[in-house]
């Protein structure tokens, strides 16, 4: 147990220092996703079951899903400035 | 010294884990990755205050068996749960709005540079 | 100019009023602060340009290494010092006095017999510590307010916010599947189970882990996907902007006039009539399922509609 | 317990309950709701400030049935009734004064929610005011902070946004370090009212044992409240966020929102840590350098700022200061002193916004100095408030701003020979500094005109008469600030 639980806290301080640094935005957010993932496993740990069960359905659920949409939406914007750009210029 | 480390382990990474986060929310100019630095310090908050809820040996506060008798000293304090509780959903608020001024700053600026739209807003609209 | 007739206010009243301030508008309203959603001003994207050639000289190189550097210096100083503190805090996990005090002993002790909530943090959230949860289900609410603010396109029918309407539909539709067939197999399947679990967990919250949080983040995931599968189409048969302001508001109304009623009987010695009812049953704890249920309401389609508001600007 | 001791948890909750009706209303019902609510809390204030000076006392009331420590606690006595007295009539006052430019500048989608913000952040401030519990608090601040964004950000304009976004990332650290502070003094104490932490504290402080994470709490809730109220260093998001907001909203900011921070870090440092432990911690020495350099280099910012409404908003930052120094001086008669000049600068500076806003839209709109000369002339009312309000802050005899410096001056003169001397000084210079520039504009909106100016705005008569009721509500100040210092003085008493 302390064992598993060590190995999860090394995790998430791993991912943290992934997540600053790696420059790749959908990757940065797997990453987190990730971690916040273990951190439910980590809440299981501490005896809080309720506190897993909402973790998991926010904090890796759907905190990630709006930053995914987030993310996509300026995917999309940006094709659709190059989109436009292009035809400015024709 | 390594006991005293080991005794605080979780304590100890929720707060590194803070300090990375602050550290991005603060200086980090990419705004996802604002957003992201500023998840992980809340989180960093919540592993810190539920981490002191915890006592060895004993099980979560839920009664099982409402007829048996109650031994107190069988649950970890329940507060802090509760606490935790309430900030997961504060801070998942917060992040929600965060992106969604990200989007439309996107939308105005072509950009998630926050000094580039510094200095973007400030040359189209002197005051 | 109009003129403002200062009677004809008084008599008129607020109407008056009203068309008066529709002139002023037209008169004042700056240029800049129409065109929501368009591309930047020409000069803007001069400026735009110049920024970006400025961002790969030698200047932008300069200022990444003095941002990492103190980023790094901030971070490891920070942690350092917290840290150093930390460990003169009481040691984790052991039986601390301090924290294990006679607070958390009354909460164990009292609240299945107070509350009737088999379930003590349920007891706690929704019942001794329930006025910081009616704050919290504000935050959602304010938050949800202030992402309509931002994110919500003009519903008029001006050509140019139909134009902007269309726009972020096409684009949309653009970028997301349609008619994938294994995704809508999956959700068939999943949404359904999906939608049944955060209904279990929602009012079983005083019994077993869970609750209004968790419950309609789960009812809300349920929706999320349905609408990945089957698009807005689908889901704007039963969910759109009124029934989420309706739901919205009617959850929160009923969720802060119950808190009043419970605060303001508990301060003054009257006795409510709520009783913890017969322990473990589903209808037992007075108010908590009512309760856990509007929150998981207010949660449930707060994220339907952050998710929809992000993914379309509308409902 | 006697009907009237409802009166606390009314003012927070009933803004909260009708601001989910609002946000099904219509733009105009909504606008009428954001006027009527804090009028209506104006006048429950007055009637619970009324009430507890006869009562001559303060009171706790519970959450629930079972009350502290176990549920939450509100707790109300004369000061916080007036500061709830003065923050209410400020937002009703500042809704209406700029009732017109609300219409004008934010659309019609925009503006149902606009109210609903507002009446949120009432009720984040009345709970600022009378919580007894710091995780409440905590709760409120997050409402209270994204209803303050969500006012700044109802414009739709880049600068606006981008000022939201400022506000927004500094105010989410700032509520991480006072979250991360709370979090250690729950791990210290175990309890979570101000009274038990207190109590707490003082048995360990007598121990001796857990010295410095004690500190390290103190330095957290300091930084995390100085962050978001703007001191010194924090101070940058400042005016970025106040001069591209709507009028309204500019007032509210910063008449209302920071100046609930300062409430609470009172409350704090009252309640919670007590003034010893507060001394004690070095926390006052920090506070009291930051406060000099605010005051100083505030007034040296707006001193060199070209534009009206930047101009008031770091002029904010120097007030500020001048009410941390209040508080840092460590004493009784301090925190009194900066609590009466909390409520002098909270009215003029809301006044000064709307006022100077309206100048700004009898010129054309621009804000320029040279562009305001002889808006006095094109808007005799707005300049008269605007002179009031200025005259007020640089502490013109019989307004309430020099009553509050009176105050502020006579508490410094109460530190150590060589501290007062540098208080004194630091204060005469920036009073010298403010004259400097509150005084010009001043002059400068009476100047004669360079050019001819197109059609000014008209105003709707209320909305000019409440610019009027700032200007006299300044003025009562002044000549009853013998009776309402009395009342702050009994209030801190009472809050020890």
């Amino acid at each position: 147990m302390e064992a598993l639980s060590t190995l999860l806290l090394l995790f998430i301080l791993v991912s943290a220092v992934a997540v600053s640094l790696v420059k790749d935005l959908l990757s940065a957010i797997i990453l987190f996703m990730a971690q916040s993932t273990a951190m439910a496993v980590v809440w299981i740990l501490l005896r809080s079951p309720d506190l897993a069960i909402t973790e998991a359905a926010v904090g890796s659920g759907i905190t990630t899903l709006l930053i995914f949409v987030t993310l996509k939406k300026l995917h999309a914007i940006h094709t659709q400035k190059e989109v436009e750009n292009r035809d400015g210029k024709d | 010294m390594l006991s005293k480390l080991m005794g605080h382990s979780e304590e100890i990474a929720a707060l590194i884990l803070f300090g990375i986060g602050f550290t991005n929310l603060l200086l980090n100019r990419n705004m996802m990755k604002k957003i992201i630095g500023f998840s992980m310090m809340d989180s960093a908050i919540y592993l810190f205050l539920a981490s002191y809820g915890y006592i060895d040996g004993r099980v979560a506060p839920i009664i099982e068996d409402a007829s048996a008798p109650l031994e107190v000293s069988a649950y970890v304090n329940p507060l802090p749960a509760g606490l935790v509780l309430t900030g997961i959903v504060v801070s998942v608020s917060v992040t929600a709005i965060m992106l969604a001024l990200t989007l439309r700053l996107y939308k105005r600026y072509h950009t998630l540079d926050i000094d580039a739209i510094a200095i973007l807003a400030r040359e189209a609209d002197p005051e | 100019m109009a003129r403002i007739d200062w009677r004809r206010w008084i008599e008129e009243g607020g109407d008056a009023l009203d068309r008066d301030m529709r002139t002023f508008q037209a008169i004042t309203e700056a240029p800049e602060e129409r065109d929501p959603f368009e591309l930047p001003h020409p000069r803007e994207r001069l400026t735009y340009a110049r920024f970006h050639r400025w961002s790969h000289s030698k200047g932008e190189r300069i200022l990444k290494v003095i941002y990492f550097s103190l980023s790094v210096l901030i971070c490891l100083g920070l942690s350092a010092l917290l840290i150093s503190t930390a460990l003169d805090l009481p040691q984790f996990g052991a039986d601390a006095e301090l924290i294990d005090n006679d607070i958390s002993t009354f909460y164990v002790e009292e609240g299945l017999r107070h509350t009737g909530a088999m379930n003590i943090i349920t007891g706690i959230i929704l019942d001794f510590r329930g006025f910081d949860t009616l704050g919290e289900s504000h935050v959602l609410f304010v938050a949800a307010c202030t992402v309509l603010m931002l994110l919500r396109l003009p519903g008029g029918d001006d050509p140019e916010s139909q134009l902007a309407r269309r726009r972020a539909e096409a684009f949309d539709r653009h970028f997301e599947p349609r008619g994938d067939v294994i995704l809508a197999n999956c959700v068939r399947v999943l949404a359904p189970l999906l939608i049944v679990f955060g209904a279990y967990i929602l009012l079983n919250g005083h019994l077993s882990p869970g609750g209004g949080f968790s419950g309609g983040t789960v009812l809300g995931a349920g929706l999320i996907l349905y609408l990945c599968a089957f698009g807005f189409a689908r889901t704007g048969r039963f969910f759109n902007f009124k029934v989420f302001r309706a739901v919205t508001s009617g959850a929160l109304a009923f969720y802060a006039l119950s808190k009043g009623y419970v605060f303001i009987t508990g301060a003054n010695g009257i006795e409510n009539g709520l009783g913890p009812g017969v322990y473990g049953r589903i209808l037992s704890g007075g108010l908590l399922m009512p309760l856990s249920v509007a929150v998981g309401l207010v949660v449930g389609c707060t994220m339907y509609a952050l998710y929809a508001l992000f993914r379309k600007g509308d409902l | 317990m006697k009907f009237w001791q409802n009166l606390p948890f009314l003012l927070i909750w009933t803004p909260m309950l009708l601001s989910g009706v609002t946000a099904a209303l219509k733009p105009r019902w909504a606008l009428r709701m954001a006027l009527f609510v804090p009028l209506a809390g104006t006048l429950g204030s007055a009637a619970l400030l009324l009430e507890c000076l006869r009562a001559g006392g303060s009171f706790l009331y519970p959450l629930g049935e079972f009350g502290a420590p176990m549920g939450n606690e509100l707790r109300a006595g004369p000061a916080e009734a007036l500061l709830a007295l003065t923050f209410c009539a400020i937002l009703f006052l500042s809704v209406l004064g700029g009732y017109q430019r609300i219409v004008a500048q934010i659309e019609e989608r925009r503006r149902g929610l606009y109210c609903v913000m507002v009446l949120l952040l009432q009720a984040g401030l009345m709970a600022q005011v009378f919580t007894n519990d710091v995780f409440t608090a905590y709760v409120f601040i997050e409402i209270m902070t994204i209803a303050a964004g969500a006012l700044v950000l109802a414009r739709n304009r880049g600068r606006a946004l981008f000022g939201a976004t400022r506000y927004m990332i500094m105010n989410l650290l700032g509520s991480g370090l006072f979250l991360l502070g709370i979090a250690v003094l729950y791990c210290l104490t175990g309890e979570l009212l101000m009274e038990d932490i207190h109590d707490k504290l003082v048995s360990l402080r007598t121990a001796g044992s857990y010295a410095r994470p004690i500190t390290l709490s103190v330095a957290l809730v300091t930084v995390g409240l100085a962050v978001k109220s703007a001191l010194y260093p924090f101070h940058t998001w400042l005016p970025d966020a106040y001069a591209s907001a709507t009028p309204s909203s500019s007032a509210m900011l910063s008449s209302l929102v920071s100046k609930a921070y300062i409430f609470l870090y009172i409350k704090f440092v009252l309640r919670v840590w007590g003034l010893g432990l507060f001394r004690e911690t070095h926390m006052q020495a920090v506070l009291l350098v930051f406060s000099f350099l605010g005051i100083l280099l505030g007034s040296i910012d707006a001193v060199l700022e070209k534009r009206l409404r930047r101009m008031i908003a770091y002029s904010s930052v120097a007030q500020i200061g001048y009410i941390y120094l209040g508080v840092a001086l460590g004493t009784r008669v301090g925190v009194a002193a900066a609590l009466f000049h909390t409520i002098a600068h909270a009215l003029a500076k809301a006044l000064l916004f709307i006022s100077g806003d309206r100048l700004i839209g009898a010129s054309d709109g621009e804000s320029g100095f040279h562009e305001l000369r002889g808006a006095g002339y094109r808007a005799p009312l707005s300049g008269a408030a605007f002179t009031v309000g200025a005259c007020s802050i640089v502490g013109i005899p019989l307004l309430g701003g020099f009553a509050s410096k009176l105050y502020l001056t006579r508490a410094c003169l109460a530190m150590s020979a060589a501290n007062a001397a540098v208080a004194v000084i630091v204060l005469a210079v920036s009073t010298a500094l403010n004259a400097t520039y509150f005084l010009t504009t001043v002059i400068t909106i009476y100047q004669k005109p360079e050019r001819e100016y197109g059609a000014r705005l008209s105003h709707p008569p209320l909305s000019t008469a409440a610019l009027a009721a700032f200007a006299l509500l300044i003025l009562a100040l002044g000549v009853i600030a013998r009776p309402a210092m009395d009342v702050i003085a009994r209030g801190v008493d009472l809050l020890i």
